[in-house]
């Protein structure tokens, strides 16, 4: 259902919703934006940059946090899970996406992240559409969008005054149940700039056969290529909103088992005890990086594991361009025999 | 929390030339002063005490021979431009220059360090806990992004 | 916080049982644990299949993942043979009998007993790698599970014989007539009664048939190497040749990405895979 | 700014006479803001070569990735020529295997101090040659004078010059105020300790560890660096306080006697924490108790690697 929320209404809204819950929303850090809970007296960003500095992953894996609390000479106990309900307003599709994807990753069958799922389990996600997508972003070239809806319970267009609301879950409904309805006429001009958003983005490059080229390039001196100036620090995968991997650390003098955030563009990531490394240098970790989202993933749930989001463009310190890499991806030689 | 400051000592093994000092040192060091016995103030590394620091203490004192005095020579020259300027960094971003205290001791000095400790230990008293550098003794929650 | 129990992240309380040198030069040592609670022995060896591996933890100093060296009939503990390589082994290595410890599993997909059913067993393990073998072939000793295979080979090489792991019951298994066993070290000792030479050299030497028969190769990655093409030369195919990998491990769950190869997770599609499907992951190794 | 044409025929020179195996430049990156630094092997490739004022790396960061026999050609600036001869100092690279093309440098323009006047989304960015620069950006059309975008430490610059390249193109500059460089420091030092010590926790404690500073540093190039350290772990390993002030206080102390002040570690920061405060004052101190100046030869041992009586020390009793 379509609804009208008035933007002179909005800090209104946010604060009916602090009733309930704690609500973030991007704010301004120094000098980037930052989902921060709101307070009273908040100003919001949401015209300020696209997206936060740091991709809102983090409210559901933190950058650290404690697993275990060690209680005794040997012994320990789980730190309980955060089931605080929490609404995060103004988050962008590209993100909310890629919270679909890893909940393939912490919420599976066999083993279920606790941590991660009560922080799911008691967060709304309301996006925000970008009606002005941004230069490095390319979601709609892998398979996302700047109205796309996975992972909200609702989506807001900008419309000048008023944004217009579209809910997507029963829970994202009952979040707006106030508003009064949309009209034809204003469902109709989101709808028409929904598609024009998605229609000024170009094809980054091509995703038909990207997958195949890369699997059989494997062992080629592209890697080389793409990974010669990368400094091998973590700011593509600690920025990526689908990036997940993690350290698990004996805090011994704080007395607690925490996991903190980590990333295969480091040596240490794969280094073993032996001394041996799988991943020695830039060429096969970059590769591992560029593989893990444009195959591995596709292997595993038939997506693309990246949202487009673009911070690994905006913010890699060597203007590396991932865009540019896969691009060069497509002018390899497919059907290489896999050695 | 207790309002005897914690203490760190770095001391030297040969600093100490009278035997019945260094079985102060050794035996009779009172319970807030944690002893690291070191085999010079050369090998001191600037980590130890940025350990010391996050480990939560109030005072750090680093005790070693005079110059010329060392028994390899030159281990606490080096050591005194290294430490002395991470104590003059450390008191630039917040842990104050008076909580690191150098003691250069002689040959013939007897007593000495007893005398010092309890002189530093007021020192600290009079400045109070050491509480702007975080630690990793308490339990603290992530910073601003988390 | 019931829900809270089932954590992946949260080690079962465990205590040391026994522990002793398993080497003569110290670097192994093995330990067998016990449960401090009834009901996680039940659990444990409810899922317990052989080929499985457990992630030990020390509190204070971490976890390591280490392959289940013994079989569930065994008795209501379980055994590891640590090699002293980084911090947290040699934290194990430090550990007496009665000190509790923390292990998270049995995790990972073990051997595929089910499939092995009514085949030829060819089982070449080296070093410390061995250890799960051995969890293997004590498993296949049980009376009520021998019957359901084939001929058993065991080929079992150490560079020392020092090394050799599990010395009782490998020279107990020399008498057994429903098997065959051989041992090698890398360079020839006085009184050594078996093979000398390298692993896949002992295979080529030994000559197990391939017909209606898997092999399984656990060892370092070098042996491993080189003993998968003498299997290939003497017939086995792709598909019943199994091998188990390592990588650096953290989470064993799937989660941290740390073992991650291609489309799976060593820790949780893993450790034990054939080489048909190997050849068809990337050579991260 | 140096001509483009004459840096391009020297690295062309470098490699078809075989001078050099390779050469460490710039090339335009894939978006305006953005140039990259580039590998060159052949000539041909030199045609790619790019230079301008948003180079914001610095180059020698990548020196120690290549085998100490390999003939390296590299473009430096003020900066980067005393991170090489530090280098150079510690063992990392043999001079006479290094041709230095010396660029007077008149500063980085600092793209964060772009995109706060023009909005993210930059098109294109134009150097002219009377310090403007002038950017086409989605919100519109931007003259900017190029002295309000330089990077502070480029802004504070003491030594523009190349000082010991092969061959410099470029007109020389004149040398910058050292009083500039004091600045900083002094007012940082004028705080009262709760203030600086607000200061240094709100700019540490924003780190995510993605050690983009370490690696972006020439200096850093140990193979394992203190916070990989497992037994001891000499700092927490996560984004607590005390692990992100540890690493903060290690990282810059470690560089004591070996920071060009190149701000490189800055710029990479993709959480915009201030660092150079740190350093700077390290090397403020090197200048006015040691006058050492890192880098302005190969032979000059950093203090902490000199051992001398003479030191004015205080507590000696």
């Amino acid at each position: 259902m379509n609804l009208i929320l008035k933007k002179d209404q909005l800090n209104h809204q946010l604060n009916a919703w602090r009733q309930d819950y704690e609500v973030y929303a991007p704010q301004s850090l120094q000098n980037y934006t930052h989902f921060l809970p709101l307070q009273d007296g908040f100003e919001l960003a949401l015209d300020k940059a696209h997206n936060t500095r740091i991709p809102p992953k983090a409210l559901f894996l933190p950058t650290s946090e404690a697993l275990l609390k060690f209680t005794r000479v040997g012994g320990y106990e789980q730190v309980p899970t955060e089931t605080t309900p929490r609404l995060i307003f103004g988050i962008r599709p590209c993100d909310a996406h890629a919270m679909t994807m890893l909940d393939t990753v912490f919420e599976q069958e066999r083993y279920t992240d606790p941590h991660w799922q009560a922080r799911r389990d008691a967060t709304l996600l309301v996006g925000l559409g970008c009606h002005e997508p941004c230069q490095t972003g390319f979601c709609t070239t892998v398979g996302s969008g700047p109205f796309n809806h996975a992972g909200l319970d609702a989506i807001l267009t900008d419309l000048g005054d008023i944004f217009l609301v579209e809910t997507l879950t029963e829970k994202g409904e009952s979040l707006f149940s106030q508003l009064e309805t949309a009209t034809e006429e204003q469902s109709a001009q989101a709808s028409v700039l929904q598609q024009a958003a998605a229609a000024s983005m170009p094809i980054a490059f091509e995703t038909e056969g990207l997958k195949e080229k890369l699997d059989q390039n494997f062992d080629s001196p592209y890697w080389e290529e793409i990974s010669r100036s990368c400094l091998s620090c973590g700011v593509c995968t600690f920025l990526c909103p689908t990036c997940f991997c993690f350290d698990i650390v004996d805090e011994a003098q704080r007395g607690e088992r925490v996991r903190n955030w980590d990333t295969c563009m480091f040596r240490t990531y794969s280094l073993e005890a032996s001394g041996h490394n799988p991943r020695p240098s830039r060429v096969e970790r970059t590769r591992q990086r560029l593989s893990h989202k444009y195959t591995y993933w596709v292997d595993q749930i038939n997506q693309i594991g990246c949202t487009g989001c673009g911070r690994c463009v905006r913010y890699c310190p060597v203007g590396l361009d991932i865009r540019a890499m896969l691009r060069k991806a497509n002018q390899l030689p497919s059907e290489v025999a896999h050695v | 929390m207790s309002e005897t400051p914690k203490l760190v000592l770095f001391q030297c093994q040969w600093c100490l030339f009278s035997p019945a000092d260094q079985e102060w040192v050794d035996n009779q060091l009172p319970a807030n002063i944690h002893l690291i016995k070191v085999p010079c103030t050369g090998r001191i590394n600037p980590l130890y005490l940025l350990n010391a620091v996050q480990g939560g203490a109030d005072g750090i004192m680093i005790s070693g021979c005079l110059p010329e005095q060392c028994h390899f020579k030159t281990g606490n020259i080096g050591a005194r431009r290294q430490l002395e300027e991470f104590s003059d960094y450390l008191n630039y971003i917040g842990y104050e220059q008076e909580r690191v205290r150098f003691l250069w001791l002689d040959l013939q000095d007897r007593g000495i360090i007893q005398k010092e400790l309890a002189a530093f230990e007021a020192q600290l008293e009079a400045l109070g806990p050491a509480h702007n550098l975080a630690t990793r003794t308490v339990k603290s929650a992530g910073g601003a992004n988390a | 916080m019931s829900n809270e129990a089932h954590s992946p992240y949260l080690p079962i309380p465990m205590h040391v049982l026994h522990a002793y040198y398993e080497s003569n030069d110290h670097s192994l040592k093995t330990l067998e644990l016990s449960f401090d609670d009834p009901q996680d022995a039940r659990e444990f060896f409810a899922a317990y299949n052989p080929g499985q591996f457990c992630l030990l933890s020390v509190i204070g100093k971490g976890e390591s993942a280490l392959g289940i060296a013994s079989a569930a009939w065994e008795g209501d503990f379980v055994r590891f043979t640590v090699q002293k390589m980084g911090s947290v082994t040699t934290a194990l290595h430090e550990l007496k009998p009665g000190d509790p410890i923390g292990i998270r599993g049995p995790l990972g997909n073990g051997f595929p007993l089910e499939d092995w059913k009514g085949k030829n067993l060819v089982i070449i393990g080296g070093g410390c790698a061995f250890s799960t073998l051995y969890a293997l072939t004590k498993h296949l000793h049980h009376p009520s599970n021998r019957g359901d295979y084939g001929k058993m080979t065991v080929i079992y090489g150490t560079r020392t014989s020092g090394l050799c792991m599990y010395k009782q019951d490998i020279a107990a298994w020399h008498q057994r007539e429903d098997m065959e066993v051989h041992q090698a070290i890398d360079v020839p000792e006085q009184d050594w009664l078996h093979h000398v030479g390298y692993v896949p050299d002992v295979v080529r030497e030994v000559q197990p048939s391939p017909v209606n028969s898997v092999a399984v190769v656990c060892g370092p990655p070098i042996m491993t190497k080189f003993t998968l093409p003498a299997l290939v030369e003497l017939g086995f195919t792709p598909e019943t040749i199994f091998t188990s990998l390592e990588k650096r491990m953290k989470c064993g769950v799937g989660k941290c990405g740390r073992c991650n190869l291609g489309p799976k997770y060593i820790c949780k599609d893993g450790p034990v895979f054939s080489l048909a499907e190997l050849n068809n992951l990337p050579a991260d190794l | 700014m140096p001509e483009l044409d004459a840096l391009k025929a020297e690295a062309k020179r470098l490699l078809d006479e075989g001078i050099v195996e390779m050469v460490i430049g710039f090339k335009a990156g894939d978006t305006p803001l953005h140039p990259q630094p580039a590998f060159f092997k052949t000539s041909e490739e030199i045609d790619q070569l790019v230079y301008n004022a948003l180079c914001q790396n610095n180059l020698a960061t990548y020196l120690t990735r290549f085998p100490k026999t390999q003939k390296i050609g590299m473009l430096v600036r003020g900066c980067e020529n005393r991170s090489v001869n530090a280098l150079v100092f510690e063992g990392q690279h043999p001079r006479e295997n290094l041709y230095l093309i010396g660029i007077p440098c008149e500063g980085i323009i600092d793209w964060r101090k772009i995109i706060e006047k023009t909005g993210e989304e930059v098109i294109s960015v134009f150097e002219q040659s009377d310090n403007k620069i002038l950017v086409e950006s989605k919100s519109g059309s931007f003259t900017l004078e190029k002295t309000t975008l330089l990077h502070e430490s480029c802004a504070r610059c003491i030594h523009p010059n190349p000082i010991s390249a092969d061959i410099v193109i470029g007109e020389l500059l004149p040398e910058g105020d050292p009083a500039l460089a004091r600045e900083q420091v002094a007012a940082f030092t004028d705080l009262s300790l709760q203030e600086r010590h607000a200061w240094f926790r709100q700019e540490a404690e924003r780190c995510i560890r993605c050690y983009a500073c370490r690696e972006a540093c020439p200096m850093c190039y140990c193979e394992e660096c203190f916070v990989d350290h497992v037994s001891p772990r000499w700092t927490e390993s996560g984004t607590t306080p005390a692990g992100m002030q540890g690493w903060h206080i290690v990282r810059a102390f470690h560089q004591t006697g070996r920071c060009t002040s190149c701000g490189a570690c800055e710029r990479a920061c993709p959480m915009d924490i201030k660092m150079t405060y740190l350093t700077e004052k390290l090397n403020q101190d090197m200048r006015q108790k040691y006058n050492f100046e890192v880098g302005l030869d190969t032979e000059t041992p950093p203090p902490f690697s000199t051992i001398t009586l003479d030191d004015k020390s205080r507590f000696i009793v």
